[in-house]
């Protein structure tokens, strides 16, 4: 896969309006941060991501900004667990 | 542990009493047994909950609950742990959460369990959506609390972006 | 608490589902319930158990147990607590003794547990004596962790003479 | 009730050889450090309640050595609990 799969929970997949995309990695885009920008940057729902308590998963772990994204990857923002 | 932790993700309601014979079946080295039990409640700040949604991130959710078990493996000596967490709509007075961590004695058991929830309930990726009386719905915010709770366990994984 | 606590000391084994069940019967305020189970293991200090003989001190038992509820009762803000104890001559893998704290929130049931079963190891007139594959029985002997357990918690009452 | 009973449990009535027992209540035991006094004096099992650790509750409460006692009370010895 040279895509990225996409996934969006919670309020944010509400807020996104989607529940989960795939992306043609751009070439620009190496990392999560480099990632929430390029999505805030279409507008819609999607400046959502831009909420500071959004976190992020990349293959279902958690992640940080500076984590590098490869195609093939999935990657999950949603906002803190409330689960328990 | 002899046969492995018990991990599972459903939307079926859990069976306590068999869990804990589960368990416990045909081991004479447990001397005790810690437990925990989330439930739905009926109201929240005053208003009346007529149901609740626990979403979910099915690829990741029992990855993540596998490893707040191993860490609590790890950290106690533990002859058995079961984890069971529920998903989809819930009523009021139903269960959401289980754990049971058993030990040869207490205070291991009751630090496992302990931990296991303050873990599960900062770390596992389930959201709650609570739907009020009045037909509106809201995601439950997170606690501080929880945070701190769970950040007293100490060692806390790398802060998420 | 709406029906207050359940306290019982009794040979026959208890049902713990039974108990979740009637401290949660018709309640939806309630949103955590911890437990705990203590139970007979079959080798203590490598040697192995045939049987455990629990023996008490009736008038003052139950009225003993009255008073740590009461004072859990007091420190948290629980909606059901139910303590019931053994007596008399249990197997390897028999349950000993429960404890059940319900309340709105997890903190205050996950403690007030710990609370119930530390002060009940250290309060309550129970005498426990091991009676080995051997032959031999001994009277198990009162351990420090425990006192340190319980008086962690704070205001003891008097110290005994 | 001009007498006392005692009680013992454990290794402490196996020590003493006896469960429970009544006492006239003599003139000079007036409290729990002069009746355990009395009884050691007896010889035989009752040394064991020179024991250190002995607890001691008077009408079914925690009491300590200078607790009083009066006609009626009852007493019980005891080891340190162990249930649980």
């Amino acid at each position: 896969m040279a895509e990225l799969r996409i996934l969006y929970f919670a309020w944010l997949r509400e807020r996104v309006g989607r529940s989960e995309e795939t992306l043609e990695l751009p070439a620009e885009v190496r990392t999560v941060a480099a990632l929430r920008r390029h999505l805030i940057a279409r507008g819609d729902g999607y400046p959502a991501l831009a909420e500071p308590t959004v976190r992020v998963a990349v293959n279902q772990a958690m992640a940080d900004a500076a984590t590098a994204l490869a195609p093939g990857d999935e990657v999950a923002f949603f906002p803190p667990v409330t689960g328990g | 542990m002899a046969d492995g932790p018990r991990v599972a993700v459903q939307p079926a309601p859990f069976d306590v009493a068999a869990e804990l014979a589960a368990l416990t079946a045909g081991r004479h080295d447990i001397g005790a047994i810690g437990s925990f039990v989330g439930t739905v409640r009926d109201s929240v700040g005053g208003r009346r909950l007529a149901a609740m949604t626990l979403e979910h991130y099915p690829a990741m959710t029992e990855r993540a609950l596998a490893g707040i078990v191993a860490e609590a493996t790890q950290r106690w000596p533990l002859l058995g742990v079961t984890v069971i967490h529920r998903v989809g709509r819930l009523q009021p007075g139903e269960g959401i959460v289980l754990v049971l961590a058993a030990s040869a004695h207490r205070a291991a058991a009751l630090a496992a369990t302990g931990f296991l929830i303050d873990w599960l309930k900062t770390r596992a990726p389930f959201w709650k959506q609570e739907h009020f009386d009045d037909g509106t719905s809201a995601w439950v915010a997170a606690r501080s609390e929880d945070e701190a709770a769970a950040a007293a366990w100490g060692e806390a994984p790398p802060p998420p972006a």
